[in-house]
């Protein structure tokens, strides 16, 4: 890999991690736990790697490595979306009966 | 534009999903949407990816097999878990996918070896290292976060000798395969010291402090993630990565201040080792508890109430007899709301979904902020479970271990009732001079009991059924 | 690691110096820690660049006489110019930064255009369009905001349709270009039609929408050095385009939503054309109006006051006679706030600046939603030169066109007093019934005067002179 | 130029502009004028790729072109700087005789 594409990575790794640092700062303390539910399904992407591991390769042990990636990164990836949407569906504003004087909209 | 371009492409929309998923997840009312540009993104990336080039038929049957397993796996993963095994299943999951990182990883060099320059190398053991530690030290988190293994912290002299020697092992195996990249063998010794040295990072770390550790190992996966971006120049892993790594590390930040303390005192303070210890300092004074009749009465009294949940709620699991004590409160003209600290409970925001599990809405939850000036007009507070978090030693006691923490002004309250099993102290091992307070009555007995009968009490219906 | 790739480096510091830049900018007391990152990062990437293999010595010595040039003009550019100017100085600066983008676009083609793709020729052709739109776009909103062009939008038959031909004929060049490469020629009518258009398109627009335009010129002008970042695959490039575009939309969308307005309606409405009009309505009943002591002395008696800006101090310069006005005031024990419209004045943020030049700490500034709550305890109001940013019509007048602005709701205050020179309207062209409230003074004169005169009354210095 | 490359340029340019609207999104209304004060001085970074094309041709047109556009854009960065200086050694918190409850330390 050329020292070019390299830094490239590092600028997007940069980027992306300023990005991440503004974004998270922002949440709630009320969903510090969907959140680490939901980063949890994100992070289980390391699935397209495992993909290609899995699907490209002749190599037996190659191919049992790259088959419990793919198990474990897909019970992260459904497990973890399935909890954080439970978990948020449970989060209720007080019934609209008393109307609030808060700004965000209910979608 | 040919096949491969479409794939970048189909990154870069995952990318920007992720992304905007996260930062949906600034405010409840978008929260759901964001899990959904999430699994969108997903989904895209997931199918760009199959799209590849050179990608044979077992590889395709093997992947449909794996994914359905793994599908049949997670979903019963997503939906059975109580609300209370949380942290434990959010440890097991990090071990799940650290794991599925370090196989990758082996895996690549395994089959690309010949093609890596130094560079990749290093960054492939590094990859490799974080993978194995973060999967072994996530298994045994969870494994004191379930109580399944010891929650006191381990320690012996040398230990950090011990830990060092390992990570500068692997280390050094890493190094030598840059230069000697056909010593293709040594990928089992680096895996293997590098799960021995995740064992040995979390032993001497107490239990209460795991959620800590969690968040703290999801950074390294995060950035682990984010190398094997790096090595197989995928930017939506590098992405990904990024921003994981990143929300560990934040949550991780926050956790450490809510607490007062340091990252290195989390990680090598065996911090709550001496949790039982401090029996005979009850030089505190005498303390008044509480019959069940006596708390409803005074309750019934009161214009409005907070409720001070902790980790005993969890542990009692009494969130929804709490949603009916409000309710009966609240039939009384009685004004319920709930104080809830950053660290109450054993992760963060632990409280919130434990009452948002029992429908409480959540503007009735008001963060240490919020509420902390209010107490001097409060009637009545219920500390549920809670113990550190109300300790007013944190403000005042320069040798308490946690002095410094900012906790809930609860003793500014007119009464205040406390509800626990006994005088044992909380995680923090400490006595708490509130409960000798003399505005303070103890009710002692298992949270979800003891809230149970004032229930009764306030709605009078013990005395429907008694007549 | 070859040359380039340290130039590479030194470009990824420098765009995460620019992102730290920015970000510091969150609070006031960052924000001088954040020019100082601009500035590092800045310099890294000009010596990197330097550092670019390539560079003959003719070349070293026209950059050394164009950098010394470039600062000797920009110094007292940067100095001299007062905070009153500040509109037609940044729309200025826009215009050297776009002619700047769009004749290194133009030189870029024409130096490379053998080895240009269609994609490449295509973007920069969007980034000679956009540099030169935006150079003689903005030169016409500095004119207009320097009073040197006539501030009345001019609108003729037909005038969207002459502006949609020319950017049709622009972007139909580029598309022969992006096929016949080597009709280098084009290149001049190209921008020469994208120069006619950035006249055309800033013609029928009012004087006082100029911010919002320079702000949307801004963000076209970042998407111009985008465009230009990737024809040159420079990363750096991307990254400062991308955040100035980002900041030229954020803030013409925040003076949109503070006029209740559109974007088409600031760019096609014509509004303002009939700024002098509805003189006759003046049914809206009688006003009153006081002498300066008169004032002075009711002002003296209020326990609290909040000075409402508007653009009239900004055009009499009156901002330091107001500072000790409220000097005087606080000598007699009065408390004196200031209470800040999103849009008063012509430019984002142009009351804060022109309040901070003269001393005025920037805690007495109140945004609207901080203060609008208050009014009804507040003793007086000194509405300075002010008018659309408090008419009441927007509140409850349907047929008004500012009619949902959000305003300051001073009517509410017990006594209103309004600095302007006459009873004509302000920006909007529109009558304001604040001025015939009963609780209303007015005090006419040129804010300078006026306000001097009112501190002369309140210290009681004209006593002392004239005994 | 290979449509990685472009595609690469995609991520750069989607990131940093996200970045910019979380953090552009936070500066407050006080700080208005200066953030189009410095933004101006930042976007003189065009600089770079003035600088490039007078110092490598040998081409009379283009030396004039990138020599007006290096005037333009020193210009920029310069007077850009020194004014957002200006206006922010303005902004003053009240004297600290009066302590204000604000967190935010003043350097
Ligand atoms: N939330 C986080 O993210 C986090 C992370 C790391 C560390 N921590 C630490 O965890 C602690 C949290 O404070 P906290 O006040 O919530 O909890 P705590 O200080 O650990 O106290 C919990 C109390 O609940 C009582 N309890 C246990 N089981 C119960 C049951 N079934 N029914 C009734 N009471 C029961 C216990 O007393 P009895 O045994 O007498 O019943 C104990 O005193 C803090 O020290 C914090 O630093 C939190
Ligand atoms: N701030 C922004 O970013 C921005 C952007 C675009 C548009 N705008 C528009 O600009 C307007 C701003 O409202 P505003 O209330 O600040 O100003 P305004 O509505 O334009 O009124 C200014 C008033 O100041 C008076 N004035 C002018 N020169 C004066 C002097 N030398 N001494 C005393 N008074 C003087 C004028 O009355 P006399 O002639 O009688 O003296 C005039 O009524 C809004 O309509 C807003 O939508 C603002």
């Amino acid at each position: 890999m050329s020292n070019e594409v390299i830094i490239t990575s590092l600028f997007i790794f940069a980027l992306s991690g300023f990005l991440g640092l503004e974004v998270i700062r922002r949440v709630p303390k009320l969903l510090h736990t969907p959140l680490m539910a939901l980063t949890n399904a994100l992070s289980a992407i390391s699935l397209v790697a495992s993909l290609y591991i899995l699907g490209t390769t002749d190599e037996t042990y190659a191919q049992i490595m790259g088959f419990v990636a793919v198990v474990c990164s897909t019970i992260n990836a459904v497990g973890g979306f399935l909890i954080t949407d439970k978990m948020l569906r449970m989060f209720k504003r007080r019934e609209p009966a008393k109307s609030l004087p808060q700004h965000e909209v209910s979608e | 534009m040919d096949r491969n371009d479409w794939i970048n492409l189909a990154y870069l929309v995952g990318a920007v999903g992720f992304a905007l998923s996260l930062k949906w997840m600034s405010s409840a009312p978008t929260a759901r949407r964001g899990i959904f540009a999430g699994e969108i993104a997903f989904v895209i990336a997931i199918v760009a990816t199959l799209a590849h080039e050179g990608f044979n038929n077992t590889g395709y049957v093997l992947i449909a097999i794996a994914l359905a397993i793994g599908t049949l796996i997670g979903i019963p993963m997503g939906l059975k878990v109580p609300m209370t095994a949380m942290p434990q299943r959010i440890a097991l999951s990090h071990a799940f996918g650290a794991l599925a990182a370090s196989l990758v990883g082996a895996a690549h060099y395994l089959l690309d070896w010949q093609h890596l320059g130094k560079f990749e190398i290093a960054v492939l053991g590094i990859e490799m290292i974080l993978g194995a530690l973060v999967f072994t030290g996530s298994l045994m988190a969870a494994g004191k976060l379930h109580e399944i293994l010891r929650q006191r912290p381990v320690v012996f002299p040398g230990q950090q000798m011990v830990n060092l020697a390992l990570i500068v092992v692997a280390v050094a195996m890493v190094i030598v395969l840059m230069f000697q990249p056909d010593a293709t063998y040594l990928i089992w010794p680096i895996l293997g010291v590098s799960l021995v040295f995740g064992v040995m990072l979390i032993i001497p770390i107490g239990g209460a402090d795991m959620p800590t550790v969690i968040a703290l190992l999801n950074s390294y996966a995060g950035l682990s993630a984010a190398a094997l971006g790096i090595v197989l120049d995928n930017k939506l892993l590098i992405v990904a990565g990024a921003l994981d790594g990143m929300s560990g590390l934040i949550l991780s930040i926050i956790m450490c201040r809510a607490m007062n303390r340091s990252f290195s005192n989390v990680l090598f303070g065996a911090f709550g080792q001496d949790q039982t210890g401090g029996g005979e300092e009850s030089e505190m004074g005498t303390y008044r508890s509480a019959s069940f009749d006596e708390a409803g009465e005074l309750l019934k009294m009161a214009r409005n109430v907070v409720i001070v949940p902790g980790y005993g709620m969890a542990v009692a699991q009494a969130q929804h007899k709490v949603a009916e004590l409000t309710e009966a409160l609240e039939k009384e003209g009685i004004d319920v709301r709930f104080a809830i600290h950053p660290v109450a409970g054993r992760m963060p925001g632990h409280m919130n979904v434990l009452l948002a599990e029992a429908n409480i809405p959540y503007d009735k939850l008001l963060d240490m902020d919020e509420i902390n000036s209010e107490f001097p007009q409060v009637d009545a507070v219920i500390v549920l479970g809670a113990n550190d978090v109300v300790n007013p030693a944190a403000r005042h006691n320069k040798n308490s271990p946690i002095y410094g923490m900012p906790i809930l002004n609860v003793d500014q309250a007119q009464t205040i009732f406390v509800v626990k099993r006994s005088m044992r102290p909380g995680f923090a091992g400490i006595e708490n001079e509130l409960f000798f307070n003399e505005k303070t009555l103890m009710v002692f007995g298992d949270a979800k009991e003891v809230v149970g009968e004032l229930t009764t009490e306030v709605s009078g219906q013990r005395d429907a059924i008694s007549i």
